[in-house]
């Protein structure tokens, strides 16, 4: 972390130009939005999105990925509709979600959702793709509920795809999120970024990624990291 | 008392719009008169577009040339004039570029994309003097901060951008070559033509005649108070968010210079003439098929 | 607790199916075996000849043969305990989480306990399988077929792996479990020892494609199946009567 | 498909707005940007861009994350600064990569990359985790070069975590690099995209992304699927 | 091909650390052995008791542990081939190319082809692992371990899972190559008749800790030791010798 900021001061040092402030400035902004209450503000309607769009995507996503994982006649069907709308550029889905359904709150998180799900749906089927089939003959041999046979046997051999599309899932909704709120929000970070583009007063800009980035790390520390634990403390 | 008419602005952040809007509701008038303002933040130019269609403002401030293709798909937009500011050509003080025929062979930055209405024009503007722009300058599109940094660290030898980046440049010494009015000049029209207005539906108008008239004229009485009254000017200059006083000046001088004095029919049919050239020029591209400007694109005030 | 009655095993055929450069393979032709209700029965049957088809066919586990298995006319399906020939424990379970999944509900801690300590595993109930031995896991592994109290007990070489006295428990374990409540027992081993001190009926079955070459019954009395000698006794004759079993088991 | 386009119809008579077009106007639109030559050209600009871009990240995103995955003190060290990468804003990124470098093709590429890069590094980690250690164990001690062990024993295990990344990674790629182009590009998809976004041209929008999706089709029915029959033909 | 001189194994002490409800295991407290160069050793000890462990240290696999093991002084590193409890094949590779990974550079077609052979698995050398019976996948271990033509040779229960033909046969097959070019050899089972009928010295092991019980010399000439009632009377002397290796083995 040290050596981090110390590299950033050297090269904030040696160009001295307004494109890459040094760390003290940042802080200022930082401490100064803070204090306005502005940054946690956006940082929060921000999350809250984030906190919405994400538990139904991974939901979602989740049980679909599983599913299509299992069953290979509706994964032949809807494996073009998954590349379909993977590959629907964001910018598509937003327009027409705020077009059709307005401006309004739940547009913005079907618009996220929409850019999510698929992504976890793919990285779940290929996790129950390869499932290991001795297990799954265990649990139906001696009878296991769906239940338990979904929880107790293919959900910890999802765990480290699961925690992949945890990971990769946070960051990419965080990057759909910004442009969700830049085309149709008047608040959240993603508004707040696009003004000081304009601005192009790059210290908030860092002050503001520093917040969001805090954050992220805040949960991969009390969530994510625990979570890993518990569910690998059998690995050798 | 009678309900008053709701009208929902759609207002881009850090936007003149917002300056105005600001003003306007500062001024004791407006309690008394038969509208209510409720504005609406919006990120960028795109959101506004958004919101308008989706219906969530009544108003936002955009181009007539859009109205116009709009219309041509059977949507009923109308556009009232807001503002003749435009964009301008901008190089470094010491440059030896001195005039457009001097761009040949240069780099030049564009805010936007090749269908950004100023550089269209310029291009029909250097034609005149047999000179292909497109092919002789090397172009670099870009976002507007963006192309910004880019002269600042000479990357490109001369950038056209929006109004109010150019005059942040201006504000730190750069020349302005022409600007969006002087090109217009040049290609023969000399009428002041409004770059920018308030589009709104026609049908929810043509109910809140009144209102809107009203809202309408309090909108041009607060842009009057920014630019005659110093105090009405320093409460809006956070909004500005420009904190150096030469940049600030140089941009309220802009902005007051952009006021809409002429709006009848010499105008309206200047504009006409605008979009013939605008569609030869891009091609067809940045105004869609329709031949001629849509009738009904202005706003008939009654 | 459903009462079993036979069971009639008749597979016409069995193929897996081709898959790239390995053609269709025929695993068991025009096999036909009943299993009287309660039987303790072996399987014995050269490496690969298709022994544990046979069994995962019985199982439930693979309805992709011509053929069918009738099992009487039980009304609720067999409650079935399989003993893999892996052990094919949840790695992210404990030993004693493992054995109380498949327990569900009807969990009853005093047998676990039990078969626990006469398996010697009281002291790793806590662990997880990785850090067990081989031979630790296949334990758990038949505790767990054991504690769900089976109508039929299917065993792919159970007892590989383990030391002699520890296998000779588990056998005596075993038949003292199948004595208090009887039920199918299909018993695969290679071991014609094994198999003699536990089964009522020995099966021996031919290489691929499997199907039945004969049949014995085993006549020494339950009471004298632990006397070693008696077994060697049988074993010998056996191998001189039939010579065919000597060169295919 | 073709139900797809039966309900598009049914729904763009049922609104008859400018903001769904019908099927027929799109491919209208379609034909004549094809004819003009326009859309090739943009799209090839893309898809270039796509292939380098994709095809760095994908290769040095493996590398670091079977590293990862493998030496945990390194991972220790490097784990803040991959949930830092993962979630700076792709904006910032871009914005930065821009003014750092100039509007140039490279700092395009750089920018898509990093945005693209962290997301490999932790998909491939979490796979290279729940590596077999029963298999790795035999190939020490049967004492395989690194090489076979890495092609032979590792890499087939990482093979549906590596297709994950590599469905999600296009189709985030395709996310990004439009952003990257909007931004500061005189070409590409995303340039255009722009455009018609600034026009309201949702025809022209839905043309592009039609176009955009079909070869994404192709990759997949054309590589990706051959790919993973191959390498799961061994899977029962 | 390194000459290989003594092994000298002495572990002062092995432990597997604690992780979450389960303690820290001692699993091996001072253990002192000697192989004789190209001697061949079989180990005996109850289930868990910690063979495996063993043989993972000397295969240089684990080297958590305290004490030393010291080969002579051969120059290069002995080559090893180990052949695990679980046949660990790599299930993306076929038959063949399983055993010709291990052999990279120096595939010799005419010996794997042999092997396939006796082991009867010619027809099967192009199928993948999943398509194979537990008994196949071992033989297939076998062969990869065989046809490396190791200067060690670590054996973790090889031969369970096949009929009593085939194992027979590899058996047979073991002796022949280590008398063609002697190896040392680590020969862990649980059955004491196989244990006399290979090895020069049977040592037997203690439950965990693991530590040295005794160690005995097998009398029987090897040209004797295909004969069934040899090595069933050395096993009953044996037993009655050595009443504590019944109970523990
Ligand atoms: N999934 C499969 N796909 C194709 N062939 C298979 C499959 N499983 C088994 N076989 C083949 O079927 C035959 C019988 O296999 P099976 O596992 O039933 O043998 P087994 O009698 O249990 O042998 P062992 O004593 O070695 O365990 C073998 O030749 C094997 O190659
Ligand atoms: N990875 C591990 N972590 C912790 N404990 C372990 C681990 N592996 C083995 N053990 C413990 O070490 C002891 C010895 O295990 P090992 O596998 O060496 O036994 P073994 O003699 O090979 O037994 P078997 O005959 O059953 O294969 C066992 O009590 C086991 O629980
Ligand atoms: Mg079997
Ligand atoms: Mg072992």
């Amino acid at each position: 972390m040290l050596v981090f900021i110390a590299i950033w001061q050297a090269l904030a040092a040696y160009f001295a130009s307004h494109t890459l402030p040094t760390p003290a400035i940042v802080a200022t902004v930082f401490w100064q939005s803070c204090v306005t209450g502005e940054l946690p503000f956006h940082l929060g309607a921000t999350l809250l999105r984030l906190v919405v769009s994400f538990s139904i995507a991974m939901l979602l996503g989740c049980a679909l990925g599983i599913v299509l994982g299992r069953n290979k006649r509706l994964d032949a069907f809807f494996d073009n509709w998954l590349v379909i709308f993977l590959n629907v550029p964001a910018l598509v889905t937003i327009i027409l979600c705020y077009v059709w359904f307005g401006l309004i709150e739940s547009a913005a998180i079907l618009a996220v959702v929409l850019n999510k799900l698929p992504n976890v749906i793919v990285t779940i089927r290929e996790g129950t793709r390869a499932l290991d089939q001795d297990l799954l003959e265990m649990a139906k041999c001696y009878n296991l509920s769906k239940h338990d046979t979904l929880v107790h046997v293919i959900w910890p051999q999802l765990h480290p795809f699961v925690m992949g599309a945890t990971r990769s899932g946070l960051a990419l909704i965080w990057k759909i999120i910004l442009v969700v709120e830049l085309l149709g929000r008047s608040n959240g970070m993603g508004y707040q970024l696009h003004l000081f583009f304009q601005l192009f007063d790059v210290a908030s800009i860092l002050a503001y990624t520093i917040a969001f980035v805090a954050v992220i790390q805040l949960i991969e520390l009390m969530i994510l990291k625990p979570l890993d634990k518990k569910a690998l403390q059998w690995r050798r | 008392a009678e309900e008053k008419t709701v009208i929902r602005v759609g207002v881009q952040a850090a936007g003149t719009l917002e300056w105005e809007l600001t003003a306007l509701q500062d001024d004791p008038a407006v309690k008394a008169s038969d509208f209510q303002l409720k504005i609406e933040h919006l990120a960028n130019a795109e959101a506004g577009k958004i919101a308008l269609q989706s219906g969530a403002v009544d108003m936002i401030v955009s181009d007539w040339v859009w109205v116009s293709s709009l219309r041509a798909d059977g949507a009923d937009f109308t556009f009232y004039p807001y503002s003749n500011t435009s964009g301008a050509l901008v190089v470094p003080e010491n440059s030896t570029i001195h005039s457009i025929e001097d761009l040949k062979g240069k780099h030049l930055g564009i805010a936007g994309g090749e269908l950004d209405k100023n550089w269209v024009l310029l291009q029909a503007l250097v034609k005149k003097s047999n000179l292909n722009l497109d092919a002789s300058v090397k172009k670099t599109f870009g976002a507007p901060p963006l192309i910004n940094e880019q002269i600042k660290q000479n990357r490109v030898d001369a950038v056209l951008t929006y109004w109010h980046f150019a005059a942040r440049l201006e504000a730190q010494g750069y020349r302005q070559i022409i600007d969006g009015k002087g090109i217009l000049k040049g290609l023969g029209i000399s009428e002041n033509v409004p770059s920018i207005g308030y589009v709104f539906k026609q049908s929810w108008a043509e109910n809140h005649k009144q209102a809107i008239k009203s809202f309408l004229a309090a909108s041009k009485k607060a842009k009057n108070q920014l630019c005659v009254s110093d105090d009405a000017w320093q409460k809006i200059i956070p909004l500005t968010h420009v904190d150096d006083v030469p940049t600030q000046k140089i941009l309220r001088q802009r902005y007051c210079e952009g006021g809409v004095e002429q709006w009848g029919d010499k105008e309206q049919q200047a504009a006409a003439r605008i979009y013939e050239m605008l569609r030869s020029v891009s091609n067809k591209k940045l105004t869609g098929q329709s031949e001629h400007l849509q009738t009904g694109t202005f706003w008939a005030v009654k | 607790m459903a009462t079993m009655s036979d069971i009639h095993i008749n597979i016409a055929s069995k193929f897996y199916p081709a898959i790239g450069r390995a053609g269709q393979h025929l695993a068991i032709a025009d096999l036909t075996l009943t299993l009287k209700s309660n039987e303790f029965i072996c399987l014995l049957g050269p490496s690969g000849c298709g022994k544990t088809t046979l069994l995962n066919i019985v199982a439930g586990l693979d309805n992709d043969y011509k053929g069918d298995i009738f099992a009487g006319q039980s009304h609720s399906l067999p409650k079935i305990g399989y003993i893999f020939q892996n052990p094919r424990l949840l790695p992210w379970r404990t030993v004693r989480e493992n054995i109380d999944l498949v327990l569900g509900v009807q969990s009853s801690s005093a047998v676990v306990d039990g078969l626990l300590e006469v398996m010697q595993l009281t002291h790793f109930q806590h662990v997880y399988p990785e850090r067990l031995s081989l031979g630790m896991s296949r334990r758990v592994a038949i505790i767990r077929a054991f504690a769900v109290d089976p109508d039929i007990l299917l065993m792919d070489e159970p007892f590989v792996s383990l030391d002699a006295p520890t296998a000779r428990q588990v056998r005596e374990l075993l038949l003292a479990l199948w004595n208090e409540r009887p039920h199918n027992v299909l018993f695969v081993t290679h071991d014609l020892r094994e198999a003699i001190a536990l089964a009522d009926r020995l099966i021996f079955l031919s290489a691929a494609p499997m199907s039945f070459i004969s049949e014995i019954k085993v006549p020494i009395a339950r009471a004298e199946r632990h006397n070693e000698s008696a077994i060697e006794a049988f074993r010998w004759q056996l191998l001189n009567d039939y010579p065919l079993i000597k060169t295919l088991l």
